[in-house]
């Protein structure tokens, strides 16, 4: 599923009446399958860019739609991994990956079994029955990005999904992450405060400016095409090309800083 | 726990308990609410050897414990009750505007006589000019409100020449042991114990005679009266039968009593000593029921519109239909 | 970015049920999670306020002012319909024109006959009865205002003062007024002292109960974080602990005020004029029910206010209540 | 890690202020910053739980007990000591041994004459007045603890019904039930029902108001996680709102109980025989000091011992609570 | 000023009563001047170390002494810097700063002109009677550093400090905190969960293994020495030591964390 901007816009009222011009015009495009990182300045307005893709926000200017359809609410078919893991902790491990499969009245059985598929998956494979507050924050994560699996969206929007996590926990999750967009071929709009992570995830990177945001650069990531093979994570972050293209997406977001 | 017990189930009750002194009347089957006071007079006599459930065995009988006048009033305003003891002064609230309830007079349980009395701390004075700036104490809305008024009225003093206060009976004592007030008019159990280290200079015997009685009545709702009349006639001679034991066999009748009240039998024998206890055909008579009850009601309303206690006095018919002597008149015979 | 960010709406939301529970905040520090407010139910926190301002705005003042007013009409006319039907008895319910009446008349002055006239209710006018209680209301709250605090600072601070006396504090806590008040005239007479005490005894268990729980809540790295600038226990306690629990202690002051107003007419049972809740009862027991529901109206009105100021007061003590 | 770690404590605590005040924790995400706990007062947050369990370990469960035991003895001590020394009358202020006699006499018969015998009190056992009163609360609290979470709801969730009716609940919840027992009479009678209404009405606010400010305290993403994955707005409502809900409505039936227990006597002024607050109200009256302070000291006994059932069963209903 | 550890080890008993053993016994020296840095997994005792430096924690075994006094509880002359800013809410900025010295009973002129010279050097000169709460997380975590630095205290303590940052203020505090130690000369340790932090910013970094902590690398920095200048941050992370003891470093973690 691909999903699309036409001149997309987003100002807010403060309480005392203040506009605040969060997103300029933008415009974007992307198709089905690809994994775009966006990166920019704190409060460039990355997570209204993806409020609006999910569904959450109006766009104030503008038209957001997936597969061309125009977005007006939210929908099971873009799902949302928050930097948080918004676990329900009254429901176990289980019944938190099923939930959205409940919601939209599949069968128990079907249920049981993609929620311990996608559990497996993500290497929660036994703590289905745990409570939620058992887990650790990366296995927490994990139940996340499990539940949103389990419901098999075809976009995925990622707010800093790995923000909270501690460097390891979140390499690992990066790879578990690369893994799963290539074999299920999703569309992954991932948002990061880390450049390095957006040059390693993505095929795609976005810079955005301060606000009011809009896109400043929009670099393809090729490198492993270069190499024509996967590389694992230490041999790519030392590739001349990772470097270069990592130096030049932090240099645009300085430019965009300089006072 | 089911409410509404009179009695409970592992006391043991005394002889006689449960026997009707009257025919018993298999036939009365109406459901009411009985609202008593905890006063030592017939009432509890009636109430504690279970006669009325002994000479109606088929009516429900529920009784409810008030502690004034006004609550009655207030339940049987809302239908709660159907039958009840009230104050003299409370009853001709009722049945004057704006209150105007639908209610009769039936019989009168006990006239006030020293039972309630105005105690003044020890040294301050013997009159009731005497206490002009000093603290009263009385609550409010009872038979003694209305007969420390009317006494003031006769001193010719009015409410503001002294310090009125609204006080219950159990604040009082403390109150008084305190020296918060220099006078109150009250009944017991306080007033014995307020006369420890105090002096009665009036009470309700004297505001009587100088004709203002006051008098703890039983009233009925008219609906409940005309529906049953039956029930009023033995109920009627259930209290004479009681009346009648309290004269002629005072210890069973204080025993009986102290048995409601918790106290013992010579402080109940001490207290009923401050009442007049009427049986049925001394009520028919003249002053009461046959003649000048009604009178007693105005001349209460009367004084209770220039005390601002009531908006206006009803009409003198109103009065005279409040009053249903014909169970007291068949039971009198 | 600063607060004036925090708690902000936007110009069209997509609004569900969602958009209303909960504020949506941006936060100064984008990787800080999204907290929780605290559950605290009596300070304005930034979310909620915000929230409720938005609500307030998307309604509109004045939409929100009609709607409140539109509803009390309702409510009156009701009122007046039931009453002017005689499906209850003027004297159980009178019409909302006599309450009227009773509240004017106990507010100002009645000629009875052509020589006299006859001013207020029970000799006060009904405002003097209401300032009557107020200050009643002022001295008991006042007192455990000062002791609350103070107690429970003791009992969070040392460990044996609140296993010594908690469990009391739970018991006071339930005790009906009614109960104790005979004991209280007992030890302390029926003029203002007892009442004053019975005040007291319903405004201390929420104030220090509160304050247990504010100091409990002190982030322990706010006082490491004293304690490694070189504070001592004293000033850890006051630059630190002490204002760190204000909001709570607000908190539980609003919680005591409006449960010292609850059992105003219970401290004033027995002596109680001038008192508003004296008043009430005096009122209710001559059957004067169109003045009681005038008091009770009064006290309820009075009770709303009162809570409005120390809200309000509250908020300009502690202005970064919800905002750090 | 797991659960397990939180709320710890070091075996060698260089204790200060600090250490009592907040409990330290570990998070399981190592980068979470501690967020303050909720503000609420009411269920055991493990924080607060934790704090307390880990002083409770301290002073030691015995040496805990002995000195609750202790100030219990020393309180009986002094107030046996002002009565043995007759600084106040006994029936103002009667001794320990009289109140423990008037309880054993209230639970069990005793002869009057040599013919009569006299069980209880007002022909009830205390128990049984106990239990009346109880069933009235359980009734009063109950059908607010049903109404009350949809009501809170219902304002939470729509605007206007919040704007019209949430001044009401303010008003309402500081009205002295004394005021307004007197009309619940005229309307409901002087049965029981008018006795549940005025339970109910002191209960219904604080559960509704902590039901608003549950509601409120929803985390936006939360509800925006289930929209999402396909919640429709009914299911948002009843999966995610309604259990997030959960432990600030537990919260506020704490307070609503503990409310109701301090308003039962007024509930039972009147035909309020069974009753544990008509006991106390009839027996005062009847200046039988004796059993009115019996009667107090189990209705504060009754009212801990429910708060304890009722905060046990809520922290089974809500064992996430403190801890996500 | 310096400090050491000898033998130190941390036990903590749970409400359960299970024993963790969070800390194995750990000896250390660090000498004046010195910036340390400490990376390890999550849980693996860092912070408990710093609490027990901090004084806020007395070892279950061993000693840690500071100049050779043992450490008993938290003094002046230990600052700690949190994750948090912790900064008193009902206090402006400058009053924040200036605490520490009230608390010392400073006179007020002095701490007035500390204060806004500290504040000058975070680069928070005209902020002084701003709210707290109206800083963003990057200031407030500047005065914080402000508020430390105030106090003069020969050893900071920093546990995460940047770790709540966006990429981008972290590395502009990075820098600041670079330049403030190395002018000012104080002890730093400096818990950090980025192996690219440590290596940025320590002249030492430690590495501790998973539960019970222990000190399982403690490898030199000495790269800018290596080159005979200062690298910049660009330029630093470029350079093949750089990568390499980077990497030396996160192999050290990952193999402690093998399962
Ligand atoms: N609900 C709202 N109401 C008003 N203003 C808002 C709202 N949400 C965000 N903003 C403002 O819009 C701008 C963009 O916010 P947004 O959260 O999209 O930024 P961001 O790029 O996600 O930032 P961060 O990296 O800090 O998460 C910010 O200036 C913010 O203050
Ligand atoms: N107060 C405490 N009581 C009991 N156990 C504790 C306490 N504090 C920490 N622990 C345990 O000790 C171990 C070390 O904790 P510590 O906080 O020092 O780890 P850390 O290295 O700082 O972890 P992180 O990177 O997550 O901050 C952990 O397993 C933790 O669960
Ligand atoms: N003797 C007082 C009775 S009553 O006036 O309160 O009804
Ligand atoms: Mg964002
Ligand atoms: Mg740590």
């Amino acid at each position: 599923m691909s999903f699309t901007l036409e001149n997309v816009s987003q100002r807010y009222i403060t309480d005392s009446g203040e506009v605040i011009h969060a997103l300029a015009d933008t415009s974007l495009e992307v198709p089905a399958g690809e994994f775009v990182c966006v990166v920019g300045p704190s409060g460039c307005g990355k997570t209204t860019l993806l409020r609006i893709l999910a569904g959450f926000l109006e766009p104030t200017g503008g038209i957001a739609s997936a597969n061309g359809q125009p977005i007006t609410r939210p929908s099971w078919e873009r799902g949302v991994v928050f930097q948080q893991a918004n676990l329900y902790p009254w429901l176990t491990v289980r019944k938190n990956v099923e939930l959205g499969l409940k919601f939209r009245g599949i069968d128990a059985s079907t249920r049981r079994e993609t929620a311990e598929q996608c559990l497996a998956l993500v290497g929660l494979g036994g703590f289905e029955d745990k409570k939620t507050y058992e887990l650790s924050g990366g296995m927490q994560q994990r139940t996340q990005i499990a539940r949103v699996l389990a419901n098999d969206p075809e976009i995925i929007l990622m707010d800093e999904p790995f923000g909270a996590l501690d460097a390891l926990t979140r390499e690992r999750l990066q790879m578990d992450l690369l893994t799963i967009a290539r074999e299920r071929k999703k569309t992954i709009f991932f948002i990061t405060h880390s450049v390095e992570e957006a040059v390693f995830l993505g095929d795609r990177v976005l810079v955005m400016s301060p606000r009011p945001g809009r896109v400043v650069l929009d670099e393809p990531v090729r490198i492993s095409a270069q190499y024509g093979r996967m590389l694992d994570g230490k041999e790519l972050r030392s590739t001349p090309e990772f470097v270069a293209l990592r130096d030049k997406i932090s240099d645009t977001i300085y430019e965009g800083q300089a006072p | 726990v089911e409410g509404g017990r009179t009695v409970h189930p592992d006391s043991v009750m005394a002889e006689g308990a449960g026997e009707c002194p009257v025919e018993v009347h298999e036939e009365v089957d109406t459901t009411l609410t009985i609202a008593y006071q905890p006063i030592p007079n017939g009432d509890l006599i009636v109430r504690d050897l279970g006669w009325l459930e002994a000479c109606m065995p088929n009516a429900t009988i529920t009784w409810e414990k008030f502690n004034s006048g006004g609550e009655v009033i207030q339940a049987f305003g809302s239908g709660s009750v159907d039958l009840g003891l009230v104050g003299s002064s409370p009853a001709t609230k009722a049945v004057s505007p704006p209150v105007s309830v639908d209610m009769q007079v039936v019989w009168i349980h006990d006239v006030i006589g020293d039972a309630e009395s105005l105690v003044v701390q020890e040294g301050e004075g013997e009159t009731l000019a005497a206490l002009a700036g000093k603290r009263v104490a009385v609550p409010f809305a009872s038979t003694a409100h209305y007969s420390l008024l009317s006494a003031l009225e006769r001193e010719g003093m009015n409410t503001s020449d002294i310090e009125l206060t609204n006080l219950s009976p159990d604040a009082m004592l403390a109150a008084w042991e305190r020296g918060e007030i220099d006078a109150a008019w009250v009944w017991a159990p306080t007033l014995p114990l307020l006369e420890e280290n105090g002096q009665i200079i009036l009470s309700a015997a004297d505001t009587a005679e100088a004709g203002a009685p006051t008098f703890d009545l039983a009233g009925a709702t008219t609906e409940f009266v005309e529906a049953n009349p039956e029930f009023m006639q033995v109920w009627t001679a259930a209290q004479d039968a009681a009346v009648r034991m309290i004269k002629d066999d005072p210890d069973a009748a204080a025993e009986s009593i102290s048995v409601q009240l918790g106290i013992t039998p010579e402080e109940v024998a001490a207290q009923m000593e401050g009442y007049t206890y009427l049986d049925a055909s001394e009520q028919a008579g003249e002053d009461y029921f046959g003649g000048t009850l009604a009178q007693d009601l105005i001349n209460t309303a009367d004084f209770l519109v220039d005390q601002q206690e009531i908006d206006e006095v009803n009409t003198k018919e109103a009065y005279e239909a409040a009053i249903y002597s014909d169970a007291i008149v068949e039971v009198g015979q | 970015m600063t607060s004036a960010t925090r708690g902000l709406r936007s110009t069209t939301d997509t609004a569900s049920e969602g958009r209303q529970a909960g504020g949506l905040t941006t936060h100064g520090t984008p990787t800080e999670p999204p907290t929780a407010p605290p559950g605290d139910e009596h300070l304005g926190q930034t979310l909620k306020v915000a929230s409720d301002h938005r609500r307030s705005l998307r309604i509109g003042r004045l939409r929100k002012f009609g709607l409140s007013l539109g509803v009390l009409v309702v409510f009156l006319a009701v009122w007046w319909l039931v009453t002017a039907l005689e499906w209850v008895r003027p004297l159980y319910l009178p019409s909302p024109g006599s309450v009227w009446t009773a509240f004017v008349e106990a507010n100002g002055c009645t000629e009875v006959s052509p020589t006299r006239t006859v001013c207020g209710e029970q000799n006060y006018y009904m405002w003097e009865h209401l300032i009557a209680s107020l200050q009643r209301i002022g001295v008991g709250v006042g007192v455990a205002v000062v002791l609350g605090p103070v107690v429970g600072f003791l009992m969070a601070s040392i460990g044996w003062v609140n296993t010594a006396f908690e469990p009391y504090l739970n018991f006071l806590r339930s005790l009906p007024p009614l109960g104790y008040i005979g004991l209280l005239i007992v030890w302390f007479g029926i003029g203002d002292l007892s009442k004053y005490w019975l005040l007291f005894l319903a405004a201390f268990p929420p104030i220090v109960i509160a304050t247990i729980n504010g100091v409990r809540g002190v982030r322990q790295d706010s006082i490491h974080a004293a304690q490694s600038m070189g504070a001592s226990r004293w000033q850890v306690g006051t630059s630190v602990v002490l204002p760190s629990t204000l909001p709570e202690v607000i908190g539980g002051v609003r919680i005591a005020v409006g449960f010292a107003w609850t059992t105003v007419v219970a401290a004033e049972l027995n002596a109680g004029i001038p008192g508003i809740g004296g008043l009430a009862y005096v009122s209710g027991q001559q059957l004067q029910t169109a003045l009681t529901i005038a008091c009770i109206i009064v006290i309820g009105l009075a009770a709303v206010a009162l809570d409005a100021l120390i809200k309000y007061l509250g908020s300009l003590a502690v202005p970064w209540y919800g905002k750090a």
